[in-house]
């Protein structure tokens, strides 16, 4: 057993989308389970971009810093990721560079072959699949599965540049320690994505309305709900910006049907006022917010966790909220249906807290709708008539009802307001008092707050905490460090606010693990605990945490 | 229930000022309601924030109360969630083409089944008269001791080019054709926009006398379906402000549709959500 | 020596505002410090609003909670201001209701003195100057300084009735023990305005041009620059929505205007994107943020401190800010030209937090203006050609020029860029360096940071933390609760980011006390010193703390 | 210096796809600069995201390169903070209609001295492929499988009815149109509207040819002081784009013009502030 990590490199335009998504499959069918992610520039074609996969019998779903092989379409991609080969890791490219490297001019073996320069990329995928030990029929069939529409042409071009990178590769590689992929007789888990994962479960849990703005990285999500809108059956609408978006899936709310929006930093910037109108009017709504590197339009296409403190406290004034974050579509699926069951219950905005990592990986990783269900609060009449939008309850949750459902009449106010939604100018009674209801809504919702994610084996030396996307790299760091004698721990949050209670701690070292640069954890964590960090390893390079980054900081730190 | 009384009352004091011509639209609103055979909880009342914006606090309906400027978005969020209601939106000059201009624009465009009706009085009044978006250039407001120098936002002529079937404008001096453009906006599929000449009798920005000089109902022989001569009339705003429906054509489909009819019109809180077995088929 | 509260109150329109006008003036010209401020409804006329003024020999800046006298100029507002009268004070309205009250019926007397009901409230002038035993001449000098534009008419009227009122109650008042306010040779310091001293202070600083759409309590910043405009000479726009105006104030300050906007929450909201895009373009910015309470639109005419932690975390992303909060138009003015020197030095975004009780209300103190002094950070010429805009510094801090000034290029740019201002997809070097540079600026930001403002005598028992708005409030209450024989010391911040440093405390119990209902400055210091508070004040129901409604809070809760 | 070489190259790797139109626009506008005989440091390119909004990477001059969809607001900053810079901004059609148009609507109102440069290619390239306010109904984009609904916004018209003086439409594909619709509107006082025909040949909206078939020179006998008649040609739209100057009138006052006389033109960063004399006058 075994794992090995891949990366297929090269120009947007050049095939490096179609070589990942190949290998991918045809490594599933080999019986495999498979993460792969994607990094790439902010541009339509050119730049240099690479496509990362990790193949293993049990499913390794996070990203790694090294590669047994890099596949560089061409010397730029060489150049710029070659650095990426491990020790004993092998580098295919145009021409040589280094001693790990394989020189095959996949342009030539694709003309030799095919008549045609622009097989190149299968060349390269064959010569990827030789490299790593691949079943070759899998990834040619994978490869002619996409093809077929092209023409038989097409096929038979891919097919025999394909060949011919193998065969070429084959005879080179024989000296070189490669990685092996036999077949094995295992179906894996299904391939899945986080913002997939937030579409599906978004319309499992009753989601009707999705209203959005183009924003890398969260468009995919609205894109799911639009180019599988038969199977979803949730209505979209691309809109004008971020603020008609917002306010858009608060007037659908407000009128009965669970919407949602999701967006980027700068335009969940500018959803701060419609957040704030969401925590008055309590109205649910669920708003994803897929993170970016920032400040302003930062790295669009890079990955980040920088907008934490920001969720936390989007808009003036107060008002309860919910902030959750997953790091896998298992989480994101069952968190997204207790958004919308959360949003519902307590008439509150919850932000569901994603990244760029985590919108465009894939993961092996089965989920089961069954383990979360739909709830529905909506009330169905109104019991002590006349019907007050904001009649006060000891828990702070209002009877809700949707206009037009009968003759109660529903009314809501960014004002403050009164128990029937009226504006309100009485200092004395009822503004304190309906600040004091919207409030004491928190204490219900923590009820329904896990206590954070710990896994701390007895006489640890070290706690790592991280939260969201970076899950899976914090247990592979603690798992490495504690094989190389230093005992870790992990705290991870998928739930950030209400904040969660910890366990009792035993005096460990406490390192938080963020994907920026300005401790936004740890602040959260000593608010809320008064509890003392330790130190902090922060990633703000745009690419995601690793476990042997965060291994390697660590050990830095000690 | 005295003879003026009607369904739409509401025991809601009000904050306006003392015979201010809001109080001619709130009851022409109601009045065209009733007309139409409407219900209390058959409408939905959308409005920003503003004088005119707190107009659904004193109408006996469901409201939705939101952010200044954002009226349009919610109020289209409602109708795409609930074709069943009649949801109009009540807003300022400020709201609706100032802070909230980019939605007018492309709400022009999307056309959702929304009657617009927006108190035009030419000045901010909530916040102390400030010039808004229609002020007239070269008008003293609150921020323009020397007078303003923008020329005025036409909406009309905006909503003519963009799209919008049904434009008129009415004023609070002609209560009975007020009643009627109510009247045809609420019943008019899609978009109508209804702009009202609302004269503000506190901040004064003219004498009462001065908008009755200027406000003509539109000549007998104007074509509403002639979108050329609508426009021509609408950017005709010096002296004059012509009242009445500028244009008005056959109703473009309108926002949603479509899905609406594919779900017998269900209000989406009726709605299923995806089934188990569907989600568990789509999530292999 | 003594002090005397006043409460003016009456529908918008009865003339409130005159008499809480003409008695302050005249009170100072009979020597007296006057500290006065205003609650009132969002609605144009109608309702029921009051002026309330405090007289004292020594300046007493600060509201309090009951009065020595309340008048009513119609029985609804007898009926809602009458619980502010003290025990033994005295409600002057135009029906008597309680025991307390004198009953004067003002339109009367106006109809009897002077021909005219309308000149009632020169006859309410006059009875409140009896019962306050001011000197009748002052106030009648001011009445009629008032009504000279109106015509001699209009003078004598208002003068008939005044001396009508003021016979009557001196009358009626005998037997009753009023405030006394003989004149008295001093002259009292000037009486000022926060908002005021912001837009003088920027006017001072450098300030050429402020970009801002109306929002209240913000909007008499601008309106300040705008009908002062020869004499403070700042450009001034009032602009379509929020959003415009923090991208005009950007655009003009990267053209090397020193520029401002000002707003309120839910504008405040809208600007974040803005806030971000000034931390990553480096632009100077100074942005008053006068909060009222929320959410969404709240009660928009009164007073909070609820957006504290919003303004600390506002903007998507990581960069540095400076937010800054006065507690009176002093520090008002000195923290505004220091807002503009140090958004100018560290090229970052500088929050002012102010409130509609400061907005409203005036002091009266002395502002030094030479105690501050403009400091101008622009480049004048490039040191080390070529000219690079985001040059790397040990302190973070490059050379700022502006487009125009020279053959230098002066190149901004809102994704994340190279030196010379050119967008970067280099993330091994650039991209994190650039993070570094933008972060590194904070530490020497935290030099210009004082130690929180402390007043801690030995052996006290309690220290109460506040910020901004409530200082003398807070110092009025440690001074109530030690003459109580509860030992009190106060902490508080004007400058609450970078966070300064505390002075190191001795076990006192730690009260923070805030004008919201979510403790956020508690939550704040626990977050940078991990210190535990014992409890929180908070008031929210719109009206500005006291040293009263502190002391009684602390008291409970001992 | 090659043959082909000016002033404001620079040696910054474009972004852009290799062919694609947006390089005509770069180019033409460098060479409208030389023409005008205006230098590097005279110039001032503002502009929002997208792929349009990049341009300012690559000419040599100043710029910002701000937040998607307010580059109108920026510029107008720049604008009343320093008259001597020729203030350009270059922008798509998403970020200047689309998140922008609020500003769209008032920078035409409010007249700053603007030089306004819209790749207008009918979609969100940047994003990858999203329709944009101006697509054309029923087009199929990114989000929209089944065809887009609403009518495309109409830029020109909306200039016009909203006292913009200079609006003008560019086509890539007449590179010597362009250049003098870009002299012109860079000598016009006060904002000038160039609305360029971008086809992007990587999403694909259309195959040039499909432009090509459809872009017509305005017919000489138009007269651009004609209001009425530039409106009209405005809002031809469905089957031809007319290219060129649709309408010009004498400027009207720009934005702080009158401020920037009374300072004889000193940009702000040179102004004094108040004098300590005057504050502590102020101050009394
Ligand atoms: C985001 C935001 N900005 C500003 C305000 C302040 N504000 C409230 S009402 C108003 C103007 C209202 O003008 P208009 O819509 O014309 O209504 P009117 O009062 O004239 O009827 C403004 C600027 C606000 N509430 N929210
Ligand atoms: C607030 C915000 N919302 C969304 C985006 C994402 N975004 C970047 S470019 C773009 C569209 C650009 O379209 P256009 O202006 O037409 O330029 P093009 O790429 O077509 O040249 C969008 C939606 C963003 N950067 N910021
Ligand atoms: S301020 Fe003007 S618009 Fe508002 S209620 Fe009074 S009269 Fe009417
Ligand atoms: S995506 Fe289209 S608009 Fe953008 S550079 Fe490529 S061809 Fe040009
Ligand atoms: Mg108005
Ligand atoms: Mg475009």
């Amino acid at each position: 057993m075994g794992e090995w990590s891949i990366a297929a490199a090269g120009t947007a335009g050049q095939g490096v989308q179609t070589i990942g998504e190949v290998i991918t499959v045809a490594a599933r069918k080999q019986g495999y389970a498979v993460f792969s992610w994607k990094e790439y520039e902010s541009r339509i074609r050119g730049g240099q971009n690479s496509y990362r996969i990790r193949v293993s019998e049990d499913p390794k779903n996070a990203p790694v810093e090294r590669m047994d092989i890099v596949l560089a379409l061409n010397m730029e991609a060489a150049e710029k990721y070659g650095f990426l080969v491990k020790r004993d890791g092998l580098l295919l490219a145009p021409e040589s560079s280094n001693k790990n490297a394989l020189a095959m001019d996949f342009q030539a073996l694709a003309n030799e072959s095919a008549g045609k320069k622009i097989f190149a990329n299968a060349a390269a995928a064959g010569a990827l699949a030789a490299a790593m030990g691949m079943n070759p029929q899998g990834v040619k069939s994978e490869l002619a599965a996409r093809f077929t529409e092209k023409g038989a042409e097409s096929v038979a071009g891919n097919e025999s540049a394909f060949q011919a990178g193998y065969d070429h590769a084959m005879a080179l590689c024989k000296e070189r320690r490669t990685p092996s992929i036999p077949d094995r007789d295992q179906r894996p888990e299904a391939l899945t994505n986080v913002h997939e994962a937030i579409a599906i479960g978004a319309a499992y849990a009753g989601c009707r309305a999705i209203f959005a703005y183009p924003m890398t990285p969260s468009t995919n999500i609205i894109g799911q709900m639009a180019a599988r809108w038969e199977d979803l059956g949730v209505f979209w609408e691309q809109v004008e910006d971020e603020i008609a978006a917002i306010n858009m899936a608060i007037g659908a709310s407000y009128a009965g049907a669970r919407a949602m929006t999701a967006t980027s930093g700068g335009g969940f910037s500018l959803m701060a006022e419609g957040i704030s109108l969401a925590g008055m009017t309590e109205t649910p709504l669920v708003i994803v917010l897929a993170q970016r590197p920032g400040p302003a339009t930062g790295l669009p296409t890079r990955t980040a966790q920088g907008d934490l403190q920001f969720a936390l406290n989007a808009g003036h004034g107060e008002f309860p909220k919910i902030v959750l974050a997953p790091s896998d579509p298992k989480e994101a699926f069952h968190l997204t249906v207790k958004a919308f069951n959360m949003a519902d219950k307590y008439q509150a905005p919850v932000i569901i807290l994603t990244d760029q990592h985590l919108s465009d990986a894939h993961f092996t990783q089965d989920i089961h709708p069954e383990e979360s269900e739909p709830e529905y609060h909506l009330a169905r009449d109104c019991e002590n008539p006349p019907y007050r939008r904001y009649a006060i309850t000891r828990e702070g949750i209002s009877p809700r009802m949707y206009p037009g459902q009968s003759e109660h009449l529903v009314c809501a106010d960014s004002d403050e307001h009164d128990e029937s939604g009226h504006i309100t100018e009485d200092l004395f009674n009822t503004a304190p008092a309906m600040a004091e209801k919207r409030l004491r809504k928190i204490k219900a919702m923590e009820r329904e707050i896990p206590e954070a994610f710990t896994h701390v084996p007895s006489k640890s030396e070290i706690i790592l905490m991280g939260w969201g996307s970076s899950g899976n790299a914090l247990f592979e760091a603690a798992e490495q460090l504690t094989q190389e004698g230093r005992r870790t721990g992990v705290i991870h949050f998928t739930h950030l606010w209400p904040f969660p209670e910890l366990p009792p701690l035993q005096g460990e070292k406490l390192f938080s693990v963020e994907n920026c640069a300005f401790p936004q954890l740890a602040r959260l964590v000593r608010q809320e605990t008064g509890l003392s960090f330790t130190g902090s390893v922060l990633r703000y390079d745009g690419l995601p945490l690793t476990g042997t980054y965060i291994r390697d900081l660590i050990l830095e730190s000690l | 229930m005295s003879d003026n009384s009607n369904l739409f009352d509401i025991d809601v004091p009000s904050q306006w000022c003392p015979g201010c011509p809001n109080f001619t639209i709130l009851e022409t609103l109601k009045k065209s309601f009733t007309a139409l055979g409407l219900k209390p909880q058959d409408i939905c009342l959308v409005s920003g924030i503003g004088q005119a914006a707190k107009l659904p606090h004193y109408i006996k309906c469901n409201f939705f109360n939101g952010l200044h400027g954002r009226a349009l978005p919610v109020a289209t969020g409602v109708a795409a969630a609930n074709p069943m209601l009649k949801t109009v939106v009540t807003t300022g000059d400020g709201d609706c083409y100032g802070e909230g201009g980019n939605h007018f624009l492309h709400a022009m465009r999307r056309n959702p089944d929304i009657t617009l009706i927006v108190h035009n009085n030419e000045i901010y009044a909530l916040t102390k008269g400030q010039a808004s978006p229609t002020t007239r250039s070269g008008e003293v407001r609150a921020l323009n001791p020397q007078g303003t120098t923008a020329p005025p936002f036409n909406p009309l002529a905006a909503a003519i080019i963009s799209g919008c079937t049904f434009v008129a404008r009415g004023f609070t001096g002609d209560s009975a054709q007020l009643a009627e453009l109510f009247q045809a906006a609420l019943t008019h599929e899609g978009l109508s926009l209804v702009d009202v000449v609302q004269p503000c009798i506190t901040w004064k920005p003219h004498p009462l006398q001065w908008y009755k000089d200027r406000a003509k109902r539109l000549p007998d022989d104007h074509d509403p379906q002639d979108r050329a001569s609508a426009l021509a009339m609408a950017m005709e705003m010096e002296e004059t402000f012509y009242t009445g429906l500028y244009y008005r054509a056959d109703p473009s489909p309108a926002f949603a549709g479509s899905c609406h009819e594919q779900r017998a019109y269900l209000p989406m809180a009726e709605q299923q959500g995806l089934s188990l077995e569907k989600t568990r088929a789509l999530l292999q």
